[in-house]
């Protein structure tokens, strides 16, 4: 394999463990947006370059080329289609992950994974009436500890 | 063990039976029943005043106080269970007599054996027991409660001797087994281990001494009897002897080889009934849980390890 | 027969079209929606009454008349064609009815109709990419758009895990693409004995299973289901747990006969079905409020529908689809009972005095999602038992095994909850302060409608048995019959070389 | 249209009159003509039981490849006719004063939905009985399971709740391990028609055989009660309403024993379940079968005996009588089979008295805890006999039926040779003549309470069903002939050698058994000691309660002197520590292994990073694809850029 | 009435025998009677120490057919060894109630002949016939074994001569010890024994049986008709 083919592969491997591993490390949600972006990017790379041909043309077909078809080394336009596709749904999901981070923040008031969590948790816990609801301003901490001290409380066997 | 089956079944295969042949037999056996109980009720009391160095009592003292129980003018009924009980204590033990096969007589004999036999034991307990619990003194209950223990106390060690015979003769009838006993050789020498569990238990059947906790006069004023006055009273005597009888026939029949005639018979009937007798002034009484223990450990093991020899 | 297309450019349409309409007049987009749905069914059921040789073979439709494998084609035969019915009349039954709700969310439904359908029909790898992204936005969306900040923190959670599964999914494409060049499944299938059969074959199926399986409730990347479920309304969560679902799992099955002949594929499938069944019934024989109840337990139900898939055979694929049809009407029935009880269990303490039917209801779809006979659902277990006692393999043995613990732990729960319901009132009190109550409401009428509807169908069935066995045995045949479908879309190839495939 | 085909056509069409008419009044009588009306049809079927050739029915379904087939032989037709004759006894039981108080204490709503559940009782119990293959058999099973499941549910107390509730997990986890009996056999031999899989199971191999009987021992023995899922049978038979547990004590758990004589005894055969040898030991399946069936009768014989409720009490010995049962039919000769078939009969009718008489003491005195009853023999006193019958029956004493069938497997065990089998089950019927006489002694014997003194007899309707039973259970312990001719039937119809019987027992040549001369005997022998009795004693005075011996201690109506509390205080005190609550404390810790894997499997759904799970499903997805192909192919398979291939 | 010498006994000497064979049996039963005496050692007082030795092996009372027995149902003699307090007489009295009749009463030592050594107590009752009908007084402070043998034997011969008839007076004339126990123990005494019906049971009363002091009783009087097994539906 060409040296500059490793370059790229390694290059795209690398994004997307960047993405992966952004994903599974940070706390922040914005940053595990971006994260996924990168991720995204990564594998798009990837799937360019599997119809990348080092030295190749622009896969369009001339007449005269017919007679020599085995000379010609052409990109292989099917997967830039399939990735200019998967930008575009990639594009579409951040906007929609950005949409969602914004109201999160409007109403929990933090991008902290963790909190967020604990948070959607209990008021899951509230809505179905299995725990007591708190007023906003109490911290998520007190409110996660009471849930779980009731979720401990009644254990029918 | 084939030859035995074989000539168990062939010889004792007992056809129909006519109650005319057999009505003389129901009338005499619980006769001789009740007359051998007497006197063994009485040498029980004379081998007790013997070895405390008494005179004991008179030769015809059971006679006496079964005769003055009857002629009692006042006794009490606690209701109509209570009769009962002593109707079936007396009638169930009536019945086991005359399932007991005796020299001449064991025409009926064959319609139980041995099992049906050990069960109709049970019959006169239960009969007691319900005519004891309509008393409503709890000192009869707690007597029953006891006396029911001991006959799970004893009853296991004797299932395993029973069995341990009837897998030795191939055969649950007594018939079988006597005849086979007296052409052959007796059960005792046949199965010795067998033999010491099953006088270890017949201590146990009789509810003497130290196997008597379920009477225990000074705490629980004689248990189930504390109600019993007069005639009922009258009716455990009578019981008690046929209890004496049965036991110590079973005892003969399946291990001494029952008796070819009358003096044989009774030799070997009252010589098994004073061997308990002799033990029983001997020993303090036991606990109702000790006596478990010791029912369920010694008796037990003596008799498993017969019937590892037996089978 | 062309007019199938309709199905997803129609929706589509009016999904775009929905927000302009609504600016001129209301009404008319309100009633767009619905028509459109109307239209979906009437084109099916004219394309099943049409023709008949659709029982027995399937049609492919190229589009555009651009032929497979250069163009790209939807393959229908009965089991997509009855999914495709599904779509619309279940987005019909759970349509958010209320006046309030806003134009948006009718538009993200018909979004949502127009993928599904896509996604069901589609021939095509990438199709199938595009719409499985497609309806992933469009639920991302529904779940964000019900307001609550617990939704929106769960559809967003819920969006994380999706999109990264979409990212699998795409790199499981690329590795096949790669491997054959191609990306029409029929073309596929083809080439899959040589191309595929191998370490990375196997490879791109456990990475578009994982893509995949975040929709179809697949056990690790199932984590979304109670925090979703718990946050939406019940119309929607019937929607996502009946329909989209099974749709996952049928699209991933279907690229699992064609696509993965590796008996491996099978196996990764199992064991991640078997961890679903035993976690997913346990969650939920602990969990407290009734909806969380029916997450997990559509979670484990969803397992079961993975281990019957992995078997190999006819039986297996028998076994797959009568759970997943059973599952797919019996847990919306559920989903609606669980509008009126939301809640702590322990405050639908005496419901059934108050609500009879209901309960009564409840009763009849839980026997037969466990599995009680006469009922179809024992029908389905039975059949996945004997599947799975047919084969050797030490995961379907403990499969075996794990499948009926899971069904005691189920009924313990759901029966734990029955006993609840025929409490006698102020018998317990609750375990909580009453001002934090979530008092069980009566059900609106549709719902129960649905349910008793449904309820109607699980007994006509029982009453039908023969009929409904047949029909499932010819489903399962047309479902796992690569051949059949090799040469619906290539019929000029020979016959010679499909002999050579097999 | 058969005979068959009629009986549960009535029935089905029964079921559906009376859950459309549960809230009449007139519903009860209705019912009973109706159980009455089923009864006639089966007795027209009666040729069954005296040998004749098995009744199909004409309906048959075709689903999946399999015909289910429904069709009544001698068994079924045994175990039908216990069925329709306990129901009919029910019913008529609670058609009367015990319904109207019911009625009056839960709701008429409730008493219908008795009914209901007693008519769907019946149903179930009937397609179970008439089930022609293997898979009708299973659904027939659930369907009495889930029956009996809304009989039990009907008592809305806690308790009652909880009984419900444990037996449906554990009717449930046997109903799991009989579907994967089911599966298994139908891949080892192709067919799941009773001649088909019979015909197969030649082939198959010990330890194939092995599997396939643990696990259909598991799921019968679940419904049976046997040891060690003996727990939750008796509790729940125990809270359910009084007639409905006078149904379920007589034959509910008897299916248990109906499916296993059908594919352990028929199709399997005994023989086979011989050959299977236990590795490390000297026993066989058969023996650990056996060993099953005596334990059963011991251990809960024994848990009864500690009961101090009446229901309790009976309940208990109803799983212990099932592993009489049990026993009987795993000791496999003619004789042993016929005693545990025959058990059946004679534990359905003296149960349904048992329960039947304990109701009525409830509905009289409000209670059955032995704490607070006593006496009450000179208020009830025909309850009083019918209940010294029965509890004769159940301890198996001559001359109740109990008796005949427990001797038929005592000596079948002697013949076998099995002195421990025969130990235990002689164990067992110790510990059951001292809990009966609890019983008894407890609720109708001792001291009268003051608040019973005006308690009355049960009412007639309730009478009546126990007054009949009583005489069942005398007549067929004095002439067991009758009964045994339907068992040698049924033997027969299982491919067992039907026991040579007559009249009055078995005619053994080493030993047989007439009871109709146990009977003279005994009733000569109570005739002497009531002649010795009332002839030669004088005339004796009925005193009162309170002029008793105490002591020289004055007792009145304020003292309580009546013993039932620690009844066998001695025998507890040498075994009370034997009790250790072994299969609870079990059950307790599956119960927690389940709530610890549970809570271990949410901490999993519950992990704060989604995406967390994505990785690690890839990354292991990906260690099984390498793991399960190998290395080599690795880097044969990676070449990139594969269109111009 | 206190006086040893009125220990009233309705002695039936002058009996006739019409038939040969008529008292036979009865004779027969009196003889058992007298050689099969169950009795019951009410242990009051000092006496009791002396009834050991005569029991075993010394002086060997089963000879005489005298046995132990420990509850009243069985009983025939009771033995009264002593001093009786106002207290133990209750259960004394009680105790005498619950005997099968015919029964005896032998009072032991001086105590219960005229109060003995506690004859100024205030809380003793001195003349034991007072309150029950005594067949045999052994006097004595203590008597000797040998003393209350032969006090035994005494009352064998009386019961083998057919005199051994006070229990009958005891139900005769109920209503005078009736009288002397009320007027030790108050006008609320009542035992749970019931002897007027026992005496019209078994045709043993007269018309002392009752008085004033029956009336006495029946104005307070317990119901004591035993439970009736009945079947009332």
């Amino acid at each position: 394999m060409p040296a500059i083919e490793v370059v790229l592969y390694s290059g795209a491997i690398g994004l997307s463990i960047i993405g992966l591993a952004g994903l599974l490390l940070l706390n922040n949600v914005f940053r595990m947006l971006l994260a996924l972006v990168i991720l995204e990017a990564g594998v798009n790379l990837l799937l360019i370059l599997s119809g990348f041909r080092l030295a190749g043309v622009a896969p369009i077909l001339l007449p005269e080329q017919m007679s020599n078809l085995s000379a010609i080394v052409m990109n292989d336009p099917v997967p830039q289609a399939l990735v200019l596709t998967a930008i575009v749904i990639g594009v579409g999901v951040q906007a929609l992950g950005l949409a969602m981070i914004m109201r999160i923040k409007a109403q929990y008031g933090t991008l902290n994974m963790l909190k967020i969590r604990e948070q959607l948790e209990f008021d899951l816990a509230v809505q179905s009436g299995v725990a007591t609801p708190v007023s906003a301003h109490s911290p998520v901490s007190l409110a996660s500890g009471r849930e779980r001290q009731l979720s401990n409380h009644k254990d029918e066997q | 063990m084939n030859s035995t089956s074989e000539f168990v079944t062939s010889e004792f295969v007992t056809g129909n039976v006519s109650l005319a042949d057999v009505l003389p037999q129901m009338i005499l056996m619980p006769l001789i029943a009740f007359v051998s109980g007497l006197l063994m009720i009485l040498m029980y009391r004379k081998i007790a005043a013997r070895l405390q160095r008494r005179v004991g009592p008179p030769f015809f003292q059971p006679v006496y106080d079964i005769v003055k129980l009857y002629g009692k003018k006042t006794q009490i009924s606690h209701g109509l269970i209570h009769d009962i009980g002593i109707v079936v204590a007396v009638g169930g033990y009536v019945a086991a007599v005359i399932l007991l096969p005796i020299p001449g007589m064991d025409g009926i004999a064959d319609k139980g054996g041995i099992i049906t036999l050990s069960y109709v034991l049970m019959v006169p307990s239960l009969g007691l027991a319900l005519g004891v619990g309509q008393c409503a003194n709890p000192n009869g209950s707690i007597g029953i409660s006891r006396a029911l223990t001991a006959m799970l106390a004893y009853d296991i060690p004797f299932i395993i001797v029973v069995f341990g015979v009837a897998t030795h003769y191939q055969s649950t009838s007594l018939v079988g087994m006597i005849n086979y006993q007296q052409t052959h050789q007796w059960g005792i020498f046949e199965m010795p281990l067998l033999a010491a569990a099953g006088l270890f238990t017949l201590q146990g059947m009789m509810g003497k001494h130290p196997f008597e906790i379920y009477v225990a006069p000074a705490e629980i004023a004689t248990g189930p009897m504390v109600e019993m006055s007069g005639k009922y009273m009258g009716g455990l005597f009578v019981m008690q002897s046929f209890q004496f009888y049965v036991a110590s026939v079973l005892y003969a029949s399946l291990f001494l080889g029952g008796g070819s005639n009358w003096f044989e018979f009774l030799l070997k009937i009252f010589f098994v009934v004073e061997i308990p007798i002799f033990i029983s002034f001997l020993f303090p009484r036991y606990r109702t849980e000790d006596m478990v223990r010791i029912m369920w450990k010694w008796p037990v093991m003596i008799a498993l390890i017969g019937i590892a020899f037996v089978m | 027969m062309d007019n199938i297309v309709l199905l997803v450019v129609l929706p589509l349409l009016a999904a775009f079209l929905m927000p302009v309409v609504a600016r001129s007049s209301e009404v008319l987009a309100r009633t767009l929606g619905l028509s459109v749905l109307f239209i979906s069914i009437a084109i099916i059921l004219n394309v099943w009454n049409q023709s008949g040789q659709i029982d027995s073979q399937a049609v492919s439709i190229a589009i555009g008349g651009f032929l497979p494998p250069l163009g790209i084609n939807f393959y229908v035969d009965q089991i997509s064609l009855f999914f495709a019915l599904a779509v619309p009349v279940m987005v019909l039954l759970f349509w958010p009815w209320n006046r309030s709700t806003s134009i948006r969310e009718y538009s993200l439904m018909m979004l949502l109709t127009a993928s599904a359908s896509g996604l069901i029909l589609s021939g095509d790898l990438f199709n199938i990419y595009v719409f499985y992204e497609l309806l992933a936005i469009a639920s991302y969306s529904l779940v964000a758009i019900q307001g609550r900040a617990a939704a929106v923190a769960a559809s967003f959670r819920y969006l994380l895990m999706g999109s990264v599964g979409s990212v699998m999914m795409l790199l499981g494409i690329a590795i096949i693409y790669t491997q054959t060049g191609t990306l029409n499944l029929a073309h596929l299938s083809l080439l899959a004995p040589e191309k595929l059969n191998n370490i990375l074959g196997l490879g791109s199926f456990a990475l578009i299973l994982t893509g995949m399986g975040v929709k179809a409730e697949l056990f690790p990347v199932n984590s979304w289901v109670p925090e979703v479920y718990g946050s939406v309304s019940s119309n929607l969560a019937a929607l996502m747990a009946g329909l989209l679902s099974k749709l996952a799992v049928i699209v991933i099955v279907r690229l699992l006969i064609l696509l993965f002949p590796q008996p491996e594929a099978l196996q990764l499938m199992a064991v991640l079905g078997i961890m679903g069944v035993i976690t997913g019934e346990l969650v939920a024989w602990r969990a407290k409020d009734f909806v969380r109840m029916l997450s997990f337990s559509s979670i484990g139900q969803l397992g079961l529908v993975f281990l019957a898939f992995s078997i190999p055979g006819e039986m297996g694929m028998m076994a797959g689809i009568a759970i997943v049809l059973h599952h797919m009407v019996v847990k919306p029935a559920l989903f609606m009972l669980a509008t009126g009880w939301r809640g702590s269990l322990e405050n639908l303490s005496g419901v059934a005095r108050r609500s009879p039917f209901a309960v009564l209801l409840f009763i009849v779809l839980i026997l037969s999602l466990l599995g009680i006979p006469p009922l179809p659902g024992f029908w389905a277990k039975y059949l996945l038992m004997v599947g799975l006692s047919s084969q050797d393999g030490s995961i379907y043995t403990l499969g075996m095994f794990i499948v009926p613990v899971a069904m005691i732990i189920e009924i313990a729960y759901l029966f734990r909850l029955v006993m609840i319901m025929y409490r006698k009132e102020g018998d317990e009190a609750a375990v909580n302060n009453p001002d934090i109550k979530v008092a069980p409401q009566s059900h609106s009428k549709w719902g129960l409608a649905i349910a008793a509807s449904v309820a109607a169908m699980l007994i006509a069935i029982v009453l039908q048995l023969q009929p409904a066995s047949d029909k499932l045995v010819s489903l399962a045949s047309q479902l796992s019959d690569r051949n059949q479908y090799i040469s619906t879309v290539f019929p000029q190839i020979h016959t010679v070389r499909m002999q050579s495939i097999k | 249209m058969t005979v068959l085909d009629d009986l549960l056509l009535f029935t089905a069409l029964a079921s559906v009159a009376i859950i459309a008419l549960r809230r009449f009044a007139s519903i009860s009588k209705f019912s009973v003509v109706v159980y009455a009306l089923a009864t006639v049809l089966l007795i027209k079927m009666s040729a069954l039981g005296y040998g004749g050739e098995p009744v199909y029915s004409s309906f048959t379904v075709n689903v999946l490849g399999q015909i289910l087939q429904w069709r009544f032989d001698a068994l079924s037709w045994f175990f039908a006719l216990i069925t329709l004759v306990s129901a009919l006894l029910a019913a008529f039981f609670m058609s009367g004063a015990w319904g109207e108080k019911y009625c009056k204490e839960h709701s008429k709503e409730a008493y219908g939905l008795l009914q209901v559940a007693l008519i769907l009782n019946v149903l179930s119990m009937l397609v179970l009985l008439a089930s022609g293959d293997l898979l009708s058999l299973f659904i027939g099973w659930e369907l009495v399971s889930w029956a009996s499941f809304m009989m039990m549910a009907l008592n809305p107390d806690k308790l009652a709740r909880k009984a419900a509730i444990k037996y449906i997990v554990y009717a449930m986890a046997g109903a799991m391990a009989f579907l994967m009996a089911i599966a298994m056999t139908y891949n080892m031999t192709g067919s799941l028609d009773y001649v088909q899989v019979m015909q197969g199971m030649a082939h198959l191999s010990n330890s194939q055989i092995a599997l396939l009987v643990s696990l259909y021992v598991m799921g019968f023995g679940i419904k049976m009660g046997v040891i060690p899922f003996h727990l939750w049978q008796a509790a729940a038979y125990a809270e359910t309403p009084g007639a409905g547990a006078v149904f379920m004590g007589a034959i509910s758990a008897r299916m248990g024993l109906y499916a296993l004589l059908v594919v352990i005894v028929q199709i399997i055969g005994l023989t086979r379940v011989a050959a299977i040898e236990i590795p490390y030991t000297f026993l066989d399946m058969q023996n650990v079968l056996a060993w099953v069936g005596a334990l059963t009768t011991i251990i809960p014989t024994y848990i009864a005996l500690k009961q101090n409720d009446a229901r309790h009490l009976l309940a208990w010995h109803g799983v212990g009588q099932g592993g009489y049962m049990l026993l009987g039919v795993m000791i496999s000769d003619s004789i042993g089979t016929a005693g545990g078939i025959m058990h059946v009969f004679n534990h359905a009718t003296y149960q349904a008295a048992l329960f039947m008489t304990v109701t009525a003491v409830i509905y009289r005195t409000g209670t059955s805890n032995f704490s607070k009853l006593g006496g009450l023999v000179t208020q009830m006193p025909l309850t009083f006999m019918v209940m010294v019958v029965s509890i004769i029956g159940l301890a198996g004493i001559p001359p109740m039926n109990g008796f005949v069938s427990k001797w038929l497997i005592y000596r079948a065990l002697l013949l076998d040779g099995q002195p421990l089998l025969f130990v235990a089950a002689v164990i067992g019927t110790l510990g059951t003549i001292l809990s009966v006489y609890k019983l008894v002694h407890n609720t109708f014997l001792g001291q009268l309470r003051l608040e019973h003194q005006e308690v009355r007899e049960a009412p007639l309707s309730m009478l009546i069903p126990m007054l009949g039973l009583a005489i069942i259970i005398f007549a067929t312990g004095v002439m067991p002939g009758v009964v045994l001719d339907w068992v040698a039937a049924a033997q027969i119809a299982v491919g067992i050698a039907p026991v040579e019987h007559n009249l009055g027992g078995i005619e053994l040549v080493q030993g047989g058994l007439d009871m109709i001369w146990v009977t003279g005997i005994m009733f000569y022998g109570f005739a002497v000691g009531a002649i010795i009795f009332y002839v030669l004693g004088g005339k004796s005075k009925h005193i009162h309660q309170y002029d008793n011996y105490a002591g020289g201690h004055f007792l009145t109506s304020k003292v309580r002197y009546h013993y039932s509390n620690h009844f066998y205080a001695g025998l507890m005190h040498m075994i009370g520590g034997w009790y250790r609550n072994v299969f609870i404390k079990l059950e307790h810790a599956l119960v927690s292994l389940v709530s610890f894997m549970s809570q271990f499997s949410e901490n999993f759904y519950r992990s704060s990073q989604p995406v967390m799970l994505v990785a690690v499903v890839v990354v292991l997805a990906l260690y099984f694809v390498l793991g399960s192909s190998g290395g080599a192919e690795v880097s044969a398979g990676v070449s990139l850029g594969g269109f111009n291939q | 009435m206190s006086k040893l010498g009125n220990i009233p006994v309705n002695a039936q000497d002058g009996k006739k025998r019409t038939n040969p064979l008529a008292g036979v049996f009865d004779e027969l039963v009196q003889f058992c009677q007298s050689r099969s005496m169950f009795m019951l050692h009410y242990c009051t007082g000092c006496g009791a120490i002396e009834l050991p030795p005569a029991m075993t092996s010394r002086f060997d009372m089963e000879r005489l057919g005298i046995q132990p027995m420990v509850t009243p149902r069985q009983a025939d003699i009771l033995l009264v060894t002593g001093y009786v307090s106002v207290k133990t007489l209750k259960r004394v009295i009680l105790t005498y109630e619950q005997m099968q009749s015919p029964k005896y009463v032998i009072g032991i030592c001086s105590c219960t002949v005229n109060g003995g050594m506690y004859w100024q107590s205030y809380a003793t009752a001195k003349v034991l016939n007072e309150y029950l009908p005594v067949d045999v007084y052994i006097a004595g402070c203590m008597p000797r074994p040998e003393a209350v043998i032969e006090g035994m034997r005494r009352l064998m011969r009386n019961i083998e001569d057919g005199k051994g008839n006070a229990w009958k007076d005891y139900f005769q004339r109920y209503d005078y010890y009736l009288g002397n126990q009320q007027h030790l123990f108050g006008n609320d005494w009542q035992t749970p024994t019931d002897i007027i019906g026992e005496a019209r049971h078994y045709g043993l009363e007269s018309e002392e049986t009752y008085g004033e002091h029956t009336k006495i009783l029946e104005q307070h009087q317990q119901p004591l008709e035993p439970y009736k097994m009945r079947i009332k539906l």
